[in-house]
Protein backbone atom coordinates (compact mmCIF):
# COMPACT_ATOMS: atom_id res chain seq x y z
CA UNK A 1 0.00 0.00 0.00
CA UNK A 2 2.69 2.70 -0.99
CA UNK A 3 2.24 6.22 -2.47
CA UNK A 4 5.16 6.91 -4.38
CA UNK A 5 6.35 10.60 -5.60
CA UNK A 6 8.80 10.76 -8.57
CA UNK A 7 10.12 13.11 -10.70
CA UNK A 8 10.64 11.41 -13.88
CA UNK A 9 8.23 9.70 -16.79
CA UNK A 10 6.65 6.78 -15.31
CA UNK A 11 4.89 3.98 -17.19
CA UNK A 12 1.42 3.73 -15.25
CA UNK A 13 1.06 -0.09 -16.55
CA UNK A 14 4.58 -1.13 -15.60
CA UNK A 15 4.05 0.13 -11.98
CA UNK A 16 0.77 -2.28 -11.26
CA UNK A 17 2.36 -4.76 -12.97
CA UNK A 18 5.65 -4.41 -10.75
CA UNK A 19 3.40 -3.93 -7.70
CA UNK A 20 1.63 -6.57 -7.99
CA UNK A 21 3.87 -9.32 -8.87
CA UNK A 22 6.60 -8.42 -6.00
CA UNK A 23 4.13 -7.83 -3.49
CA UNK A 24 0.42 -9.70 -4.04
CA UNK A 25 0.64 -13.63 -4.22
CA UNK A 26 -1.35 -14.13 -7.82
CA UNK A 27 -4.68 -16.56 -6.85
CA UNK A 28 -5.07 -13.82 -3.89
CA UNK A 29 -7.11 -11.00 -5.27
CA UNK A 30 -9.52 -11.59 -8.52
CA UNK A 31 -10.24 -7.98 -9.32
CA UNK A 32 -8.36 -4.71 -9.86
CA UNK A 33 -9.44 -1.35 -11.02
CA UNK A 34 -6.84 0.99 -11.81
CA UNK A 35 -7.13 5.02 -12.98
CA UNK A 36 -4.67 6.94 -14.74
CA UNK A 37 -4.42 10.51 -15.09
CA UNK A 38 -2.83 11.83 -18.26
CA UNK A 39 -1.80 15.14 -19.76
CA UNK A 40 -3.74 16.37 -21.98
CA UNK A 41 -2.07 19.05 -24.61
CA UNK A 42 -5.26 21.16 -24.33
CA UNK A 43 -7.26 22.68 -21.39
CA UNK A 44 -10.21 25.15 -21.36
CA UNK A 45 -9.58 25.42 -25.23
CA UNK A 46 -5.92 26.78 -24.87
CA UNK A 47 -3.15 24.44 -25.82
CA UNK A 48 -0.99 23.41 -22.96
CA UNK A 49 3.37 22.47 -24.12
CA UNK A 50 3.86 22.32 -20.76
CA UNK A 51 2.48 21.54 -16.91
CA UNK A 52 5.01 22.55 -14.06
CA UNK A 53 3.22 20.21 -10.82
CA UNK A 54 4.63 22.05 -7.21
CA UNK A 55 3.67 19.99 -4.00
CA UNK A 56 4.62 20.36 -0.53
CA UNK A 57 7.30 16.91 -0.21
CA UNK A 58 6.51 15.58 3.54
CA UNK A 59 2.78 17.14 3.35
CA UNK A 60 1.84 15.05 0.31
CA UNK A 61 3.62 12.31 0.44
CA UNK A 62 2.09 11.78 4.42
CA UNK A 63 -1.28 13.09 3.31
CA UNK A 64 -0.96 10.09 0.27
CA UNK A 65 -0.02 7.42 3.14
CA UNK A 66 -2.63 8.23 5.21
CA UNK A 67 -5.61 8.37 2.24
CA UNK A 68 -4.04 4.44 1.40
CA UNK A 69 -4.24 3.40 5.10
CA UNK A 70 -7.86 4.54 5.32
CA UNK A 71 -8.98 3.26 2.31
CA UNK A 72 -7.42 0.20 3.04
CA UNK A 73 -9.74 0.01 6.27
CA UNK A 74 -12.58 1.25 4.98
CA UNK A 75 -12.88 -0.85 1.88
CA UNK A 76 -12.79 -4.66 1.53
CA UNK A 77 -9.95 -4.62 -0.37
CA UNK A 78 -5.99 -6.47 -0.72
CA UNK A 79 -3.93 -3.85 -1.25
CA UNK A 80 -3.81 -0.53 -2.81
CA UNK A 81 -1.33 1.70 -4.57
CA UNK A 82 -0.75 5.23 -5.84
CA UNK A 83 1.56 6.62 -7.88
CA UNK A 84 1.95 10.94 -8.68
CA UNK A 85 4.37 13.07 -10.56
CA UNK A 86 5.60 16.34 -10.07
CA UNK A 87 7.67 19.00 -11.65
CA UNK A 88 7.72 19.42 -15.23
CA UNK A 89 5.09 17.49 -16.88
CA UNK A 90 4.79 16.94 -20.57
CA UNK A 91 1.70 16.75 -22.83
CA UNK A 92 0.62 12.47 -23.12
CA UNK A 93 2.70 11.78 -19.64
CA UNK A 94 1.08 10.50 -16.71
CA UNK A 95 0.26 12.25 -14.05
CA UNK A 96 -0.93 9.73 -11.56
CA UNK A 97 -2.06 6.15 -11.06
CA UNK A 98 -4.47 4.61 -8.43
CA UNK A 99 -4.99 1.14 -7.97
CA UNK A 100 -7.41 -1.16 -6.34
CA UNK A 101 -6.89 -5.15 -5.89
CA UNK A 102 -10.08 -6.81 -4.20
CA UNK A 103 -11.63 -10.42 -4.12
CA UNK A 104 -14.82 -7.85 -5.14
CA UNK A 105 -15.12 -5.85 -8.23
CA UNK A 106 -17.49 -3.29 -6.65
CA UNK A 107 -14.91 -2.70 -3.44
CA UNK A 108 -12.52 -2.59 -5.91
CA UNK A 109 -13.82 0.06 -8.60
CA UNK A 110 -15.00 2.03 -5.58
CA UNK A 111 -11.70 2.39 -3.50
CA UNK A 112 -10.36 2.71 -6.50
CA UNK A 113 -12.16 5.97 -7.38
CA UNK A 114 -12.03 7.34 -3.36
CA UNK A 115 -8.07 7.46 -3.87
CA UNK A 116 -8.62 9.60 -7.05
CA UNK A 117 -10.99 11.83 -5.72
CA UNK A 118 -9.52 12.33 -2.63
CA UNK A 119 -6.28 12.96 -3.91
CA UNK A 120 -7.68 15.66 -6.12
CA UNK A 121 -9.35 17.46 -3.56
CA UNK A 122 -6.63 17.05 -1.06
CA UNK A 123 -3.45 16.79 -1.51
CA UNK A 124 -1.33 19.19 -1.90
CA UNK A 125 -0.04 19.79 -5.50
CA UNK A 126 -0.51 22.49 -7.89
CA UNK A 127 -0.53 22.76 -11.51
CA UNK A 128 0.76 26.06 -13.49
CA UNK A 129 0.50 25.40 -17.14
CA UNK A 130 2.80 26.79 -20.17
CA UNK A 131 0.40 27.83 -23.14
CA UNK A 132 1.00 29.73 -26.35
CA UNK A 133 -0.45 33.38 -23.67
CA UNK A 134 1.96 32.54 -21.34
CA UNK A 135 2.02 30.75 -17.82
CA UNK A 136 -0.92 30.24 -15.75
CA UNK A 137 -1.93 28.73 -12.39
CA UNK A 138 -4.42 26.06 -12.92
CA UNK A 139 -7.57 27.03 -10.32
CA UNK A 140 -9.78 24.14 -8.59
CA UNK A 141 -12.83 24.92 -10.17
CA UNK A 142 -11.19 24.32 -13.45
CA UNK A 143 -9.95 21.35 -12.60
CA UNK A 144 -13.71 19.80 -13.53
CA UNK A 145 -12.80 20.81 -17.44
CA UNK A 146 -9.75 18.80 -17.16
CA UNK A 147 -10.29 15.46 -16.73
CA UNK B 1 8.79 30.40 20.40
CA UNK B 2 9.79 30.08 16.81
CA UNK B 3 7.47 28.93 13.98
CA UNK B 4 8.52 27.84 10.42
CA UNK B 5 6.44 29.64 7.73
CA UNK B 6 5.75 28.26 4.20
CA UNK B 7 4.20 29.55 1.10
CA UNK B 8 3.16 26.84 -2.09
CA UNK B 9 2.34 27.80 -5.81
CA UNK B 10 0.19 31.16 -6.10
CA UNK B 11 0.36 32.85 -2.74
CA UNK B 12 4.31 31.85 -2.84
CA UNK B 13 4.86 33.70 -5.69
CA UNK B 14 2.32 36.79 -4.73
CA UNK B 15 4.29 37.02 -1.65
CA UNK B 16 7.69 36.49 -3.23
CA UNK B 17 8.83 34.37 -0.31
CA UNK B 18 8.75 30.60 -0.09
CA UNK B 19 9.95 30.60 3.69
CA UNK B 20 10.26 32.71 6.85
CA UNK B 21 10.64 32.01 10.54
CA UNK B 22 9.11 34.38 12.69
CA UNK B 23 9.29 34.73 16.57
CA UNK B 24 6.59 35.14 18.88
CA UNK B 25 6.26 35.83 22.58
CA UNK B 26 2.39 34.74 23.27
CA UNK B 27 0.57 31.61 21.86
CA UNK B 28 -0.71 32.38 18.27
CA UNK B 29 -3.55 31.65 15.56
CA UNK B 30 -3.03 30.73 12.24
CA UNK B 31 -4.24 33.92 11.03
CA UNK B 32 -1.90 35.68 13.42
CA UNK B 33 0.77 34.38 11.70
CA UNK B 34 -0.46 34.97 8.28
CA UNK B 35 -0.97 38.33 9.52
CA UNK B 36 2.49 38.70 10.51
CA UNK B 37 3.87 36.79 7.54
CA UNK B 38 2.34 38.60 5.14
CA UNK B 39 2.99 41.72 4.12
CA UNK B 40 -0.15 43.50 5.18
CA UNK B 41 -1.80 41.13 2.25
CA UNK B 42 -5.58 39.50 3.11
CA UNK B 43 -5.69 36.48 3.20
CA UNK B 44 -7.24 34.98 -0.34
CA UNK B 45 -10.85 33.21 0.73
CA UNK B 46 -9.84 30.28 -0.66
CA UNK B 47 -6.61 30.04 1.38
CA UNK B 48 -6.03 26.53 3.41
CA UNK B 49 -3.65 25.78 5.83
CA UNK B 50 -1.26 23.46 7.70
CA UNK B 51 -0.10 23.06 10.91
CA UNK B 52 2.57 20.17 10.50
CA UNK B 53 1.31 18.75 7.40
CA UNK B 54 -2.38 18.48 9.00
CA UNK B 55 -5.16 20.97 7.97
CA UNK B 56 -6.21 23.10 10.23
CA UNK B 57 -8.82 26.45 10.46
CA UNK B 58 -7.22 29.51 10.94
CA UNK B 59 -8.19 29.33 14.24
CA UNK B 60 -6.09 26.68 15.17
CA UNK B 61 -3.30 27.50 17.90
CA UNK B 62 0.74 26.94 17.09
CA UNK B 63 3.01 25.99 18.79
CA UNK B 64 6.76 26.54 19.55
CA UNK B 65 8.69 24.73 16.60
CA UNK B 66 5.56 24.15 14.36
CA UNK B 67 5.83 24.24 10.37
CA UNK B 68 2.83 26.37 9.25
CA UNK B 69 1.84 26.37 5.88
CA UNK B 70 -0.71 28.53 3.82
CA UNK B 71 -1.62 27.12 -0.29
CA UNK B 72 -4.03 27.77 -2.53
CA UNK B 73 -6.55 25.40 -3.38
CA UNK B 74 -5.18 22.05 -4.79
CA UNK B 75 -4.84 21.10 -8.09
CA UNK B 76 -3.30 17.31 -8.59
CA UNK B 77 -4.17 14.29 -10.13
CA UNK C 1 -13.36 -0.04 -29.74
CA UNK C 2 -12.56 -3.46 -30.34
CA UNK C 3 -13.88 -6.70 -28.24
CA UNK C 4 -11.35 -9.34 -28.30
CA UNK C 5 -11.40 -13.36 -27.48
CA UNK C 6 -8.31 -14.97 -26.64
CA UNK C 7 -7.98 -18.30 -26.31
CA UNK C 8 -4.53 -17.67 -24.47
CA UNK C 9 -3.22 -16.25 -21.60
CA UNK C 10 -2.90 -12.38 -22.12
CA UNK C 11 -1.21 -9.63 -20.31
CA UNK C 12 -4.02 -7.27 -19.48
CA UNK C 13 -1.17 -3.72 -19.00
CA UNK C 14 0.45 -4.65 -22.12
CA UNK C 15 -3.21 -4.85 -24.22
CA UNK C 16 -4.06 -1.55 -22.67
CA UNK C 17 -0.87 0.00 -23.53
CA UNK C 18 -0.53 -1.46 -27.00
CA UNK C 19 -4.08 -0.58 -27.84
CA UNK C 20 -3.59 3.08 -26.64
CA UNK C 21 0.24 3.30 -28.26
CA UNK C 22 -1.68 2.23 -31.62
CA UNK C 23 -5.16 3.37 -31.64
CA UNK C 24 -5.46 7.04 -29.47
CA UNK C 25 -3.43 10.04 -29.92
CA UNK C 26 -1.10 10.48 -27.27
CA UNK C 27 -2.30 14.34 -25.34
CA UNK C 28 -6.23 13.23 -26.52
CA UNK C 29 -7.62 11.25 -23.53
CA UNK C 30 -6.61 12.75 -19.56
CA UNK C 31 -8.84 9.33 -18.18
CA UNK C 32 -8.36 6.27 -18.06
CA UNK C 33 -10.05 3.97 -16.05
CA UNK C 34 -9.48 0.14 -16.49
CA UNK C 35 -10.71 -2.98 -14.69
CA UNK C 36 -9.10 -6.50 -14.54
CA UNK C 37 -10.62 -9.62 -13.84
CA UNK C 38 -8.16 -12.44 -12.48
CA UNK C 39 -8.70 -16.05 -11.53
CA UNK C 40 -8.84 -16.61 -8.14
CA UNK C 41 -7.69 -19.87 -6.68
CA UNK C 42 -10.69 -20.24 -4.05
CA UNK C 43 -14.10 -19.90 -4.82
CA UNK C 44 -17.16 -20.62 -2.30
CA UNK C 45 -14.51 -22.32 0.08
CA UNK C 46 -12.79 -24.44 -2.33
CA UNK C 47 -9.44 -24.84 -3.80
CA UNK C 48 -9.45 -24.28 -7.24
CA UNK C 49 -6.83 -25.63 -9.93
CA UNK C 50 -8.36 -25.12 -12.84
CA UNK C 51 -11.37 -23.26 -14.71
CA UNK C 52 -12.97 -23.76 -18.21
CA UNK C 53 -14.37 -21.15 -19.53
CA UNK C 54 -16.97 -22.35 -22.54
CA UNK C 55 -18.46 -19.78 -24.53
CA UNK C 56 -20.58 -19.37 -28.01
CA UNK C 57 -18.12 -17.70 -30.21
CA UNK C 58 -20.57 -16.07 -32.93
CA UNK C 59 -23.14 -14.35 -30.05
CA UNK C 60 -20.03 -13.46 -27.78
CA UNK C 61 -18.32 -11.68 -30.20
CA UNK C 62 -21.41 -10.09 -31.44
CA UNK C 63 -22.81 -8.97 -28.04
CA UNK C 64 -19.30 -7.76 -27.12
CA UNK C 65 -19.41 -5.79 -30.16
CA UNK C 66 -22.83 -3.87 -29.64
CA UNK C 67 -21.74 -3.35 -25.83
CA UNK C 68 -18.35 -1.64 -26.94
CA UNK C 69 -21.26 0.44 -29.45
CA UNK C 70 -23.45 1.25 -27.13
CA UNK C 71 -20.51 2.74 -24.21
CA UNK C 72 -19.34 4.63 -26.75
CA UNK C 73 -22.73 6.00 -27.49
CA UNK C 74 -24.12 6.53 -24.10
CA UNK C 75 -20.89 7.62 -22.15
CA UNK C 76 -18.62 10.61 -23.17
CA UNK C 77 -15.28 8.55 -24.15
CA UNK C 78 -12.41 8.85 -26.05
CA UNK C 79 -12.45 4.70 -26.87
CA UNK C 80 -13.13 1.79 -25.29
CA UNK C 81 -11.59 -1.84 -25.25
CA UNK C 82 -12.51 -5.40 -23.64
CA UNK C 83 -10.58 -8.76 -23.74
CA UNK C 84 -11.69 -11.61 -22.82
CA UNK C 85 -10.39 -15.29 -22.30
CA UNK C 86 -11.93 -18.35 -23.08
CA UNK C 87 -10.88 -22.20 -23.04
CA UNK C 88 -8.91 -23.36 -19.90
CA UNK C 89 -7.53 -20.71 -17.50
CA UNK C 90 -5.41 -21.45 -14.22
CA UNK C 91 -5.25 -19.23 -11.22
CA UNK C 92 -3.71 -16.20 -10.76
CA UNK C 93 -4.06 -15.92 -15.32
CA UNK C 94 -6.21 -12.52 -16.19
CA UNK C 95 -9.63 -13.97 -17.59
CA UNK C 96 -11.05 -10.22 -18.54
CA UNK C 97 -10.13 -6.60 -19.12
CA UNK C 98 -12.05 -3.64 -19.94
CA UNK C 99 -10.74 -0.06 -20.19
CA UNK C 100 -11.77 3.49 -21.18
CA UNK C 101 -10.39 6.57 -22.37
CA UNK C 102 -12.17 9.89 -21.71
CA UNK C 103 -10.98 13.76 -21.31
CA UNK C 104 -12.91 13.46 -17.69
CA UNK C 105 -12.77 10.67 -15.16
CA UNK C 106 -16.07 10.24 -13.96
CA UNK C 107 -17.17 9.22 -17.93
CA UNK C 108 -14.25 6.96 -17.86
CA UNK C 109 -15.02 5.02 -14.64
CA UNK C 110 -18.45 4.82 -15.61
CA UNK C 111 -18.13 3.44 -18.72
CA UNK C 112 -15.68 1.20 -17.87
CA UNK C 113 -17.86 -0.27 -14.96
CA UNK C 114 -20.41 -0.29 -17.52
CA UNK C 115 -18.49 -2.37 -19.43
CA UNK C 116 -17.98 -5.37 -16.80
CA UNK C 117 -20.83 -5.25 -15.42
CA UNK C 118 -22.79 -5.95 -18.47
CA UNK C 119 -20.26 -8.20 -19.87
CA UNK C 120 -21.46 -9.78 -16.66
CA UNK C 121 -24.89 -10.13 -16.55
CA UNK C 122 -25.71 -10.56 -20.16
CA UNK C 123 -22.30 -12.12 -22.75
CA UNK C 124 -22.49 -15.58 -23.37
CA UNK C 125 -19.88 -17.33 -21.52
CA UNK C 126 -20.03 -20.26 -18.57
CA UNK C 127 -17.34 -21.10 -16.07
CA UNK C 128 -16.95 -24.54 -15.17
CA UNK C 129 -14.59 -24.85 -11.67
CA UNK C 130 -12.51 -28.13 -11.11
CA UNK C 131 -11.71 -28.01 -7.24
CA UNK C 132 -11.04 -31.12 -4.95
CA UNK C 133 -14.02 -32.56 -5.17
CA UNK C 134 -14.81 -32.69 -8.88
CA UNK C 135 -15.69 -30.31 -11.37
CA UNK C 136 -18.91 -27.81 -10.78
CA UNK C 137 -20.60 -25.21 -12.92
CA UNK C 138 -20.13 -21.95 -11.15
CA UNK C 139 -23.91 -20.53 -10.84
CA UNK C 140 -24.97 -17.02 -11.69
CA UNK C 141 -25.92 -16.52 -8.01
CA UNK C 142 -22.17 -17.47 -7.13
CA UNK C 143 -20.68 -15.18 -9.42
CA UNK C 144 -21.48 -12.39 -6.51
CA UNK C 145 -18.60 -14.50 -3.87
CA UNK C 146 -16.67 -14.43 -6.90
CA UNK C 147 -15.77 -10.95 -7.48
CA UNK D 1 -38.75 -24.82 -42.82
CA UNK D 2 -35.01 -25.96 -41.26
CA UNK D 3 -34.12 -24.54 -37.58
CA UNK D 4 -30.50 -24.78 -36.47
CA UNK D 5 -30.70 -25.57 -32.69
CA UNK D 6 -27.77 -25.17 -29.73
CA UNK D 7 -27.02 -25.89 -26.23
CA UNK D 8 -24.41 -24.41 -24.59
CA UNK D 9 -22.97 -25.36 -21.10
CA UNK D 10 -24.77 -27.40 -18.26
CA UNK D 11 -27.70 -27.54 -20.67
CA UNK D 12 -25.53 -29.14 -23.86
CA UNK D 13 -24.26 -31.59 -20.85
CA UNK D 14 -27.88 -32.11 -19.63
CA UNK D 15 -29.26 -33.27 -23.11
CA UNK D 16 -26.16 -34.98 -24.24
CA UNK D 17 -25.69 -32.66 -27.51
CA UNK D 18 -24.42 -29.40 -28.57
CA UNK D 19 -26.44 -29.10 -31.47
CA UNK D 20 -29.46 -30.48 -33.82
CA UNK D 21 -31.45 -29.30 -36.64
CA UNK D 22 -34.98 -29.76 -36.82
CA UNK D 23 -37.67 -29.28 -39.02
CA UNK D 24 -40.70 -27.90 -39.04
CA UNK D 25 -44.09 -27.98 -41.56
CA UNK D 26 -45.49 -24.80 -39.41
CA UNK D 27 -44.63 -21.49 -37.55
CA UNK D 28 -42.68 -22.36 -33.87
CA UNK D 29 -42.19 -20.52 -31.19
CA UNK D 30 -38.95 -20.83 -28.86
CA UNK D 31 -40.71 -23.11 -26.51
CA UNK D 32 -41.51 -25.15 -29.16
CA UNK D 33 -38.63 -25.91 -30.28
CA UNK D 34 -37.34 -26.73 -26.81
CA UNK D 35 -40.11 -29.50 -26.58
CA UNK D 36 -39.06 -31.03 -29.81
CA UNK D 37 -35.54 -31.18 -29.13
CA UNK D 38 -35.23 -31.65 -25.76
CA UNK D 39 -36.33 -35.24 -25.46
CA UNK D 40 -39.24 -34.38 -22.77
CA UNK D 41 -37.00 -32.61 -20.30
CA UNK D 42 -38.88 -29.28 -18.88
CA UNK D 43 -37.01 -26.27 -19.63
CA UNK D 44 -35.50 -24.84 -16.36
CA UNK D 45 -36.82 -21.46 -15.14
CA UNK D 46 -33.64 -19.50 -15.44
CA UNK D 47 -32.58 -20.78 -19.13
CA UNK D 48 -32.07 -18.24 -21.64
CA UNK D 49 -32.85 -18.35 -25.17
CA UNK D 50 -31.28 -16.56 -28.72
CA UNK D 51 -32.35 -16.25 -32.11
CA UNK D 52 -29.70 -15.60 -34.35
CA UNK D 53 -27.61 -14.41 -31.41
CA UNK D 54 -29.95 -11.89 -29.87
CA UNK D 55 -31.78 -12.46 -26.56
CA UNK D 56 -34.91 -13.33 -26.87
CA UNK D 57 -38.31 -14.53 -24.79
CA UNK D 58 -39.89 -18.01 -25.22
CA UNK D 59 -42.83 -16.83 -27.60
CA UNK D 60 -40.72 -15.30 -29.92
CA UNK D 61 -41.45 -16.84 -33.43
CA UNK D 62 -38.54 -18.61 -35.53
CA UNK D 63 -38.18 -18.41 -39.11
CA UNK D 64 -36.26 -20.76 -41.49
CA UNK D 65 -32.82 -21.17 -41.22
CA UNK D 66 -32.98 -19.05 -38.20
CA UNK D 67 -30.39 -20.37 -35.27
CA UNK D 68 -31.50 -20.70 -31.92
CA UNK D 69 -29.86 -21.65 -28.71
CA UNK D 70 -30.68 -22.29 -25.51
CA UNK D 71 -28.30 -21.77 -22.03
CA UNK D 72 -28.13 -21.66 -18.16
CA UNK D 73 -27.78 -18.01 -16.98
CA UNK D 74 -24.13 -16.26 -17.88
CA UNK D 75 -21.23 -16.62 -15.75
CA UNK D 76 -18.38 -14.34 -17.29
CA UNK D 77 -16.15 -11.88 -16.27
Amino acid sequence: MPAILLDRVFNPWDEIQRYQTEELRSGLYGATASFVGTMRDFNIDEKVSLMTLEHYPEMTQHFLNELCDRCLKDYDINDCLIVHRFGDIHPGEPIVLTAAWSAHRAQAFDACRNLIEELKSHAPFWKKEATDKGERWVHDEQQSDEK
Amino acid sequence: MSINVQFFASLREQLGKQQVTLEFTRPVTVLDIWSQASDGLKMPNNTLCAINMEYVKTDAMANDGDEVAFFPPVTGG
